[in-house]
Protein backbone atom coordinates (compact mmCIF):
# COMPACT_ATOMS: atom_id res chain seq x y z
CA UNK A 1 0.00 0.00 0.00
CA UNK A 2 1.69 3.69 -0.84
CA UNK A 3 2.74 5.82 1.89
CA UNK A 4 3.52 9.61 1.44
CA UNK A 5 6.74 10.34 3.61
CA UNK A 6 7.71 13.43 4.78
CA UNK A 7 10.93 14.47 6.16
CA UNK A 8 11.40 18.06 7.98
CA UNK A 9 14.61 20.13 8.69
CA UNK A 10 17.80 18.67 8.70
CA UNK A 11 16.20 15.31 7.76
CA UNK A 12 14.93 16.73 4.69
CA UNK A 13 18.02 18.10 4.09
CA UNK A 14 20.06 14.76 4.38
CA UNK A 15 17.45 12.90 2.01
CA UNK A 16 17.64 15.28 -0.63
CA UNK A 17 13.69 15.22 -0.80
CA UNK A 18 10.97 16.86 1.42
CA UNK A 19 8.57 14.09 0.25
CA UNK A 20 8.47 10.86 -1.71
CA UNK A 21 5.71 7.91 -1.83
CA UNK A 22 7.02 4.29 -0.78
CA UNK A 23 5.35 1.24 -0.89
CA UNK A 24 6.97 -0.87 1.97
CA UNK A 25 5.83 -4.73 2.55
CA UNK A 26 3.57 -5.86 4.21
CA UNK A 27 5.56 -7.12 7.80
CA UNK A 28 6.88 -2.86 7.95
CA UNK A 29 4.06 -2.08 10.70
CA UNK A 30 5.63 0.34 12.93
CA UNK A 31 7.20 3.48 12.77
CA UNK A 32 10.76 1.68 14.09
CA UNK A 33 10.04 -0.53 10.86
CA UNK A 34 9.63 1.49 8.71
CA UNK A 35 13.01 3.96 9.63
CA UNK A 36 14.77 0.37 9.19
CA UNK A 37 13.02 -0.11 5.79
CA UNK A 38 13.78 3.20 4.13
CA UNK A 39 17.60 3.26 5.80
CA UNK A 40 18.49 -0.42 4.25
CA UNK A 41 16.97 0.79 0.27
CA UNK A 42 20.60 2.56 -0.21
CA UNK A 43 23.70 4.05 1.55
CA UNK A 44 22.46 7.32 1.44
CA UNK A 45 19.40 6.84 3.12
CA UNK A 46 21.03 5.04 5.67
CA UNK A 47 23.41 7.83 6.57
CA UNK A 48 20.52 10.27 6.77
CA UNK A 49 19.10 8.61 9.08
CA UNK A 50 21.06 7.31 11.02
CA UNK A 51 20.68 8.90 14.10
CA UNK A 52 18.36 7.15 15.40
CA UNK A 53 18.00 8.94 18.95
CA UNK A 54 17.06 12.02 17.74
CA UNK A 55 14.49 11.42 14.94
CA UNK A 56 11.02 12.37 16.02
CA UNK A 57 7.87 11.03 13.76
CA UNK A 58 3.97 11.47 13.53
CA UNK A 59 1.94 9.84 11.85
CA UNK A 60 -1.08 10.84 9.89
CA UNK A 61 -0.15 14.38 11.56
CA UNK A 62 0.09 13.00 15.35
CA UNK A 63 3.18 13.07 16.76
CA UNK A 64 3.80 9.53 18.31
CA UNK A 65 6.93 7.28 19.63
CA UNK A 66 8.58 4.78 17.40
CA UNK A 67 6.80 1.86 17.89
CA UNK A 68 3.32 3.43 16.56
CA UNK A 69 1.49 1.69 13.85
CA UNK A 70 1.81 2.30 10.68
CA UNK A 71 -0.95 -0.04 9.56
CA UNK A 72 -3.68 2.02 7.45
CA UNK A 73 -1.84 5.26 7.86
CA UNK A 74 -1.41 7.33 4.56
CA UNK A 75 1.21 9.74 5.69
CA UNK A 76 4.57 9.57 7.96
CA UNK A 77 6.82 12.57 9.09
CA UNK A 78 10.17 11.74 10.09
CA UNK A 79 12.00 14.52 11.73
CA UNK A 80 14.47 15.49 14.38
CA UNK A 81 12.83 17.37 18.01
CA UNK A 82 11.19 20.42 17.47
CA UNK A 83 12.67 24.05 18.03
CA UNK A 84 9.31 25.93 17.57
CA UNK A 85 8.22 29.15 20.33
CA UNK B 1 -12.00 31.90 21.34
CA UNK B 2 -9.35 30.53 19.94
CA UNK B 3 -7.02 31.76 17.67
CA UNK B 4 -4.57 29.36 15.90
CA UNK B 5 -2.58 31.82 13.13
CA UNK B 6 0.51 30.44 11.27
CA UNK B 7 2.09 32.43 8.99
CA UNK B 8 4.89 34.17 7.33
CA UNK B 9 4.16 37.85 7.72
CA UNK B 10 4.74 40.08 10.61
CA UNK B 11 3.21 39.65 13.85
CA UNK B 12 0.90 42.53 14.22
CA UNK B 13 0.63 43.21 18.26
CA UNK B 14 -2.05 45.38 17.99
CA UNK B 15 -4.53 43.35 16.60
CA UNK B 16 -3.77 40.22 18.21
CA UNK B 17 -4.56 42.71 21.76
CA UNK B 18 -7.53 43.84 20.40
CA UNK B 19 -9.12 39.97 19.99
CA UNK B 20 -7.74 38.87 23.15
CA UNK B 21 -8.85 41.90 24.83
CA UNK B 22 -12.06 41.95 23.41
CA UNK B 23 -13.21 38.52 24.73
CA UNK B 24 -16.43 38.40 26.70
CA UNK B 25 -15.68 38.76 30.31
CA UNK B 26 -11.69 39.76 30.40
CA UNK B 27 -10.28 41.57 32.97
CA UNK B 28 -7.08 39.91 32.38
CA UNK B 29 -4.60 39.29 29.48
CA UNK B 30 -1.52 37.45 29.68
CA UNK B 31 0.99 37.34 27.20
CA UNK B 32 4.30 35.81 25.57
CA UNK B 33 6.30 37.34 22.44
CA UNK B 34 9.56 35.35 21.64
CA UNK B 35 11.46 37.41 19.54
CA UNK B 36 14.92 36.73 17.58
CA UNK B 37 17.67 38.05 19.79
CA UNK B 38 19.26 40.79 18.06
CA UNK B 39 22.59 40.71 19.81
CA UNK B 40 23.21 36.99 19.49
CA UNK B 41 25.38 36.75 16.54
CA UNK B 42 22.18 35.65 14.47
CA UNK B 43 22.02 37.20 10.91
CA UNK B 44 18.82 35.23 10.00
CA UNK B 45 16.34 32.62 11.55
CA UNK B 46 14.64 30.48 9.31
CA UNK B 47 11.56 28.72 10.59
CA UNK B 48 10.26 25.42 9.18
CA UNK B 49 6.85 23.48 9.64
CA UNK B 50 4.52 20.73 9.06
CA UNK B 51 1.72 22.57 7.48
CA UNK B 52 -1.35 21.04 8.61
CA UNK B 53 -0.59 19.50 11.42
CA UNK B 54 1.17 22.55 12.94
CA UNK B 55 -2.47 24.38 12.76
CA UNK B 56 -3.61 21.05 14.37
CA UNK B 57 -1.10 20.78 16.96
CA UNK B 58 -1.81 24.46 18.18
CA UNK B 59 -5.20 24.30 18.54
CA UNK B 60 -5.24 21.66 20.74
CA UNK B 61 -2.21 23.17 22.77
CA UNK B 62 -5.25 26.29 22.71
CA UNK B 63 -8.32 24.36 22.98
CA UNK B 64 -6.27 22.30 26.40
CA UNK B 65 -5.27 25.55 27.76
CA UNK B 66 -9.43 27.12 27.37
CA UNK B 67 -10.62 24.36 28.99
CA UNK B 68 -8.28 23.92 32.08
CA UNK B 69 -8.43 27.85 32.66
CA UNK B 70 -11.85 28.23 31.46
CA UNK B 71 -10.30 31.30 29.33
CA UNK B 72 -12.43 33.97 27.45
CA UNK B 73 -9.35 33.67 24.79
CA UNK B 74 -6.42 31.64 24.03
CA UNK B 75 -4.07 33.13 21.02
CA UNK B 76 -1.43 31.48 19.48
CA UNK B 77 0.33 33.10 16.36
CA UNK B 78 3.60 31.89 14.93
CA UNK B 79 5.54 32.67 12.18
CA UNK B 80 7.26 30.57 9.58
CA UNK B 81 10.02 31.89 7.31
CA UNK B 82 12.70 33.85 6.86
CA UNK B 83 13.28 36.54 9.92
CA UNK B 84 15.77 38.87 10.94
CA UNK B 85 16.60 39.91 14.66
CA UNK B 86 14.91 41.72 16.74
CA UNK B 87 11.23 40.51 14.78
CA UNK B 88 8.52 38.44 16.79
CA UNK B 89 8.35 34.45 15.79
CA UNK B 90 5.82 34.16 18.28
CA UNK B 91 2.89 35.72 20.27
CA UNK B 92 0.40 33.57 22.98
CA UNK B 93 -2.02 35.06 24.51
CA UNK B 94 -4.26 33.93 27.08
CA UNK B 95 -7.79 36.28 28.38
CA UNK B 96 -9.25 35.58 31.45
CA UNK B 97 -11.66 36.95 34.40
CA UNK B 98 -8.75 37.12 36.98
CA UNK B 99 -5.16 37.66 36.69
CA UNK B 100 -4.04 34.03 38.07
CA UNK B 101 -5.71 31.93 35.31
CA UNK B 102 -4.42 34.45 33.01
CA UNK B 103 -0.77 34.40 34.06
CA UNK B 104 -0.80 30.40 34.20
CA UNK B 105 -2.79 29.60 31.35
CA UNK B 106 -0.18 32.23 29.12
CA UNK B 107 2.91 29.86 30.01
CA UNK B 108 1.41 27.13 29.25
CA UNK B 109 0.53 28.03 26.16
CA UNK B 110 4.26 28.53 25.43
CA UNK B 111 5.57 25.38 27.00
CA UNK B 112 3.35 23.16 25.30
CA UNK B 113 4.39 24.53 22.29
CA UNK B 114 7.71 24.27 22.76
CA UNK B 115 7.56 20.77 22.75
CA UNK B 116 4.31 19.76 21.13
CA UNK B 117 4.39 22.01 17.70
CA UNK B 118 6.51 20.96 14.53
CA UNK B 119 8.03 23.97 14.13
CA UNK B 120 12.66 23.89 13.46
CA UNK B 121 14.88 27.16 13.60
CA UNK B 122 17.79 27.33 11.65
CA UNK B 123 20.47 30.21 12.11
CA UNK B 124 22.68 31.51 10.32
CA UNK B 125 26.16 33.38 11.62
CA UNK B 126 28.72 34.06 10.46
CA UNK B 127 27.41 32.92 6.97
CA UNK B 128 26.99 29.65 8.30
CA UNK B 129 23.82 27.94 8.80
CA UNK B 130 22.82 25.55 11.51
CA UNK B 131 19.58 23.86 12.95
CA UNK B 132 18.93 24.77 16.92
CA UNK B 133 18.96 21.75 18.75
CA UNK B 134 16.16 21.14 20.87
CA UNK B 135 16.79 21.92 24.47
CA UNK B 136 16.37 19.67 27.71
CA UNK B 137 14.71 22.24 29.82
CA UNK B 138 11.81 22.32 27.09
CA UNK B 139 10.38 19.30 27.78
CA UNK B 140 11.10 19.87 31.51
CA UNK B 141 8.59 22.94 31.25
CA UNK B 142 6.22 20.82 29.02
CA UNK B 143 6.28 18.34 31.87
CA UNK B 144 5.38 20.26 34.72
CA UNK B 145 1.62 21.00 33.55
CA UNK B 146 1.07 17.12 33.69
CA UNK B 147 -1.04 16.45 36.80
CA UNK C 1 15.84 49.42 31.49
CA UNK C 2 12.89 50.40 34.27
CA UNK C 3 10.02 52.06 33.31
CA UNK C 4 7.74 53.17 35.55
CA UNK C 5 4.47 55.77 34.61
CA UNK C 6 1.34 57.02 36.57
CA UNK C 7 -1.06 58.99 34.74
CA UNK C 8 -4.74 59.58 33.57
CA UNK C 9 -4.35 58.71 30.03
CA UNK C 10 -5.10 55.54 28.17
CA UNK C 11 -2.63 53.07 27.81
CA UNK C 12 -0.98 53.00 24.84
CA UNK C 13 0.64 49.11 24.02
CA UNK C 14 1.92 49.63 21.03
CA UNK C 15 4.63 52.29 22.76
CA UNK C 16 5.00 50.51 25.75
CA UNK C 17 5.92 46.72 23.95
CA UNK C 18 7.81 48.50 21.54
CA UNK C 19 9.70 49.95 24.84
CA UNK C 20 9.67 46.24 26.24
CA UNK C 21 10.86 44.02 23.15
CA UNK C 22 13.84 47.35 22.16
CA UNK C 23 15.49 46.53 24.98
CA UNK C 24 19.31 44.79 25.05
CA UNK C 25 19.45 41.33 24.73
CA UNK C 26 15.56 40.68 24.67
CA UNK C 27 14.63 37.08 22.84
CA UNK C 28 11.27 36.78 25.44
CA UNK C 29 8.43 39.71 26.54
CA UNK C 30 6.13 38.61 28.66
CA UNK C 31 2.82 40.89 29.86
CA UNK C 32 0.21 41.56 32.02
CA UNK C 33 -2.60 43.70 31.29
CA UNK C 34 -5.41 44.28 33.90
CA UNK C 35 -8.92 45.68 32.38
CA UNK C 36 -12.20 47.07 33.84
CA UNK C 37 -14.59 43.65 32.93
CA UNK C 38 -16.94 44.73 30.89
CA UNK C 39 -19.63 42.78 31.91
CA UNK C 40 -19.80 42.89 35.38
CA UNK C 41 -22.11 45.58 35.98
CA UNK C 42 -19.64 48.13 36.72
CA UNK C 43 -20.33 51.67 35.09
CA UNK C 44 -17.49 53.31 35.95
CA UNK C 45 -14.01 52.37 38.01
CA UNK C 46 -11.99 55.35 39.80
CA UNK C 47 -8.53 54.50 40.92
CA UNK C 48 -7.48 57.17 43.64
CA UNK C 49 -3.54 56.93 44.12
CA UNK C 50 -0.31 58.25 46.56
CA UNK C 51 1.22 60.51 44.39
CA UNK C 52 5.17 60.18 44.60
CA UNK C 53 4.98 57.39 47.08
CA UNK C 54 3.01 55.58 44.28
CA UNK C 55 5.70 56.17 41.43
CA UNK C 56 8.61 54.88 44.43
CA UNK C 57 6.84 51.81 45.28
CA UNK C 58 6.33 50.69 41.81
CA UNK C 59 10.32 51.86 40.60
CA UNK C 60 11.16 49.40 43.89
CA UNK C 61 8.91 46.18 42.52
CA UNK C 62 10.13 46.62 39.16
CA UNK C 63 13.59 47.15 40.39
CA UNK C 64 13.72 44.03 42.44
CA UNK C 65 12.53 41.79 39.62
CA UNK C 66 15.09 43.00 37.34
CA UNK C 67 17.75 42.11 39.55
CA UNK C 68 16.16 38.71 40.47
CA UNK C 69 15.56 37.53 37.16
CA UNK C 70 18.40 39.89 35.25
CA UNK C 71 15.69 41.23 32.90
CA UNK C 72 16.38 43.55 30.09
CA UNK C 73 13.69 46.12 30.92
CA UNK C 74 11.11 46.21 33.67
CA UNK C 75 7.79 47.71 33.07
CA UNK C 76 4.91 48.94 35.65
CA UNK C 77 2.51 51.64 33.78
CA UNK C 78 -1.11 52.27 35.81
CA UNK C 79 -3.61 54.65 35.28
CA UNK C 80 -5.32 56.35 37.45
CA UNK C 81 -8.73 58.46 37.72
CA UNK C 82 -11.92 57.70 35.82
CA UNK C 83 -12.04 54.44 33.33
CA UNK C 84 -14.92 53.11 31.40
CA UNK C 85 -15.11 48.90 30.95
CA UNK C 86 -13.05 47.19 28.76
CA UNK C 87 -10.02 49.93 29.33
CA UNK C 88 -6.71 48.86 30.62
CA UNK C 89 -6.26 49.99 34.37
CA UNK C 90 -2.54 48.40 34.29
CA UNK C 91 -0.12 46.99 31.68
CA UNK C 92 3.29 45.18 33.38
CA UNK C 93 5.99 43.86 31.11
CA UNK C 94 9.27 42.11 31.60
CA UNK C 95 11.89 41.33 29.21
CA UNK C 96 14.82 38.70 29.40
CA UNK C 97 16.68 36.81 26.86
CA UNK C 98 14.94 33.46 27.45
CA UNK C 99 11.05 32.99 28.52
CA UNK C 100 11.30 31.35 31.93
CA UNK C 101 13.01 34.78 33.55
CA UNK C 102 10.52 37.17 31.47
CA UNK C 103 7.45 34.64 32.74
CA UNK C 104 8.08 34.50 36.00
CA UNK C 105 9.22 38.02 36.42
CA UNK C 106 5.77 39.48 34.84
CA UNK C 107 4.01 37.31 37.56
CA UNK C 108 6.05 38.43 40.29
CA UNK C 109 5.57 42.34 38.97
CA UNK C 110 2.20 41.88 38.93
CA UNK C 111 1.18 39.96 42.36
CA UNK C 112 3.79 42.75 44.04
CA UNK C 113 2.16 45.40 42.92
CA UNK C 114 -1.29 44.92 44.27
CA UNK C 115 -0.15 44.88 47.40
CA UNK C 116 2.81 46.90 47.51
CA UNK C 117 1.53 50.20 45.54
CA UNK C 118 -1.15 52.44 47.13
CA UNK C 119 -3.87 52.27 44.90
CA UNK C 120 -7.27 52.44 45.46
CA UNK C 121 -10.50 51.48 43.17
CA UNK C 122 -13.61 52.47 43.18
CA UNK C 123 -16.67 51.25 41.16
CA UNK C 124 -20.08 52.77 40.49
CA UNK C 125 -22.85 50.15 40.08
CA UNK C 126 -26.28 51.00 39.62
CA UNK C 127 -25.27 54.24 40.34
CA UNK C 128 -23.71 53.19 43.51
CA UNK C 129 -20.11 54.20 44.44
CA UNK C 130 -18.13 51.95 47.20
CA UNK C 131 -14.73 50.99 47.74
CA UNK C 132 -13.45 47.87 46.10
CA UNK C 133 -11.97 45.42 49.59
CA UNK C 134 -8.73 44.25 48.99
CA UNK C 135 -8.86 40.62 48.22
CA UNK C 136 -7.11 38.01 50.82
CA UNK C 137 -5.70 36.17 47.75
CA UNK C 138 -3.61 38.91 46.91
CA UNK C 139 -1.58 38.90 49.95
CA UNK C 140 -1.33 35.43 49.16
CA UNK C 141 0.60 35.75 46.28
CA UNK C 142 2.76 38.29 47.11
CA UNK C 143 4.08 36.19 49.58
CA UNK C 144 4.89 33.18 47.61
CA UNK C 145 7.78 35.43 45.80
CA UNK C 146 9.17 35.55 49.22
CA UNK C 147 12.00 33.20 49.72
CA UNK D 1 6.79 69.37 65.63
CA UNK D 2 4.35 69.89 62.53
CA UNK D 3 3.17 66.58 61.09
CA UNK D 4 1.02 66.57 57.77
CA UNK D 5 -1.16 63.69 57.57
CA UNK D 6 -2.62 62.33 54.24
CA UNK D 7 -5.84 60.28 54.26
CA UNK D 8 -7.02 57.95 50.93
CA UNK D 9 -10.33 56.36 49.64
CA UNK D 10 -12.79 55.65 52.13
CA UNK D 11 -10.67 57.44 55.11
CA UNK D 12 -10.35 60.51 53.55
CA UNK D 13 -13.72 60.19 52.66
CA UNK D 14 -14.82 59.77 56.32
CA UNK D 15 -12.23 62.22 57.63
CA UNK D 16 -14.20 64.75 55.02
CA UNK D 17 -9.97 66.40 54.48
CA UNK D 18 -7.56 64.91 51.83
CA UNK D 19 -4.68 66.28 54.25
CA UNK D 20 -4.42 68.20 57.43
CA UNK D 21 -0.93 69.56 59.56
CA UNK D 22 -0.89 68.69 63.39
CA UNK D 23 0.71 68.93 65.86
CA UNK D 24 0.39 65.90 68.32
CA UNK D 25 2.14 65.80 72.01
CA UNK D 26 5.85 64.67 72.13
CA UNK D 27 4.45 61.52 73.74
CA UNK D 28 2.83 60.21 70.63
CA UNK D 29 5.64 57.91 69.11
CA UNK D 30 3.85 55.29 66.89
CA UNK D 31 1.06 55.29 64.07
CA UNK D 32 -0.73 53.64 66.36
CA UNK D 33 -0.99 56.40 69.17
CA UNK D 34 -1.14 59.24 66.53
CA UNK D 35 -4.30 57.38 65.10
CA UNK D 36 -5.49 57.36 68.45
CA UNK D 37 -4.47 60.93 69.22
CA UNK D 38 -6.23 62.12 66.06
CA UNK D 39 -9.32 59.86 67.28
CA UNK D 40 -9.53 61.28 70.43
CA UNK D 41 -10.26 64.71 68.91
CA UNK D 42 -13.67 64.49 67.88
CA UNK D 43 -16.47 62.21 67.31
CA UNK D 44 -16.43 62.66 63.68
CA UNK D 45 -12.42 61.53 63.66
CA UNK D 46 -13.33 58.86 66.14
CA UNK D 47 -16.07 57.40 64.08
CA UNK D 48 -13.81 57.76 60.50
CA UNK D 49 -10.57 55.71 62.22
CA UNK D 50 -12.88 53.40 64.29
CA UNK D 51 -11.91 50.34 62.22
CA UNK D 52 -8.25 49.99 63.15
CA UNK D 53 -8.03 46.66 61.79
CA UNK D 54 -8.75 47.70 58.23
CA UNK D 55 -6.20 51.14 58.26
CA UNK D 56 -2.91 50.72 56.93
CA UNK D 57 -0.02 53.27 57.67
CA UNK D 58 3.13 54.88 55.14
CA UNK D 59 5.29 57.02 56.85
CA UNK D 60 7.52 59.29 54.68
CA UNK D 61 5.74 57.93 51.95
CA UNK D 62 7.21 53.87 53.09
CA UNK D 63 4.80 51.36 53.86
CA UNK D 64 5.00 50.58 57.63
CA UNK D 65 3.16 48.42 60.69
CA UNK D 66 1.15 50.16 63.04
CA UNK D 67 3.88 50.22 65.61
CA UNK D 68 6.38 51.89 63.63
CA UNK D 69 7.96 54.98 65.14
CA UNK D 70 6.94 58.44 63.66
CA UNK D 71 9.52 60.52 65.79
CA UNK D 72 11.08 62.73 63.41
CA UNK D 73 8.85 61.83 60.37
CA UNK D 74 7.02 64.74 58.06
CA UNK D 75 4.04 63.08 56.48
CA UNK D 76 2.22 59.98 57.54
CA UNK D 77 -0.54 58.39 55.59
CA UNK D 78 -3.77 56.49 56.73
CA UNK D 79 -6.05 54.18 54.37
CA UNK D 80 -7.46 51.42 53.67
CA UNK D 81 -5.88 47.96 52.21
CA UNK D 82 -4.46 48.68 48.56
CA UNK D 83 -6.52 47.63 45.91
CA UNK D 84 -4.48 48.73 43.05
CA UNK D 85 -4.13 46.43 39.56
Amino acid sequence: MALDILYFAWVRERMGVAQERVEPAAEVTTVAMLVDWLAARDADSGEALADRARLRAAVDQAFVGMDASIVGAREVALFPPVTGG
Amino acid sequence: MIRIHVGREAIDLTVEMMLAEGAAGTGAVATFTGLVRPDDGVATLELEHYPGATEAALRRVAEDAAARWSLGAATIVHRVGPMAPGERIVFVAASAPHRAAALEACAYLIDRLKTDAPFWKRETRDGEARWVEARDGDAAAAARWEA
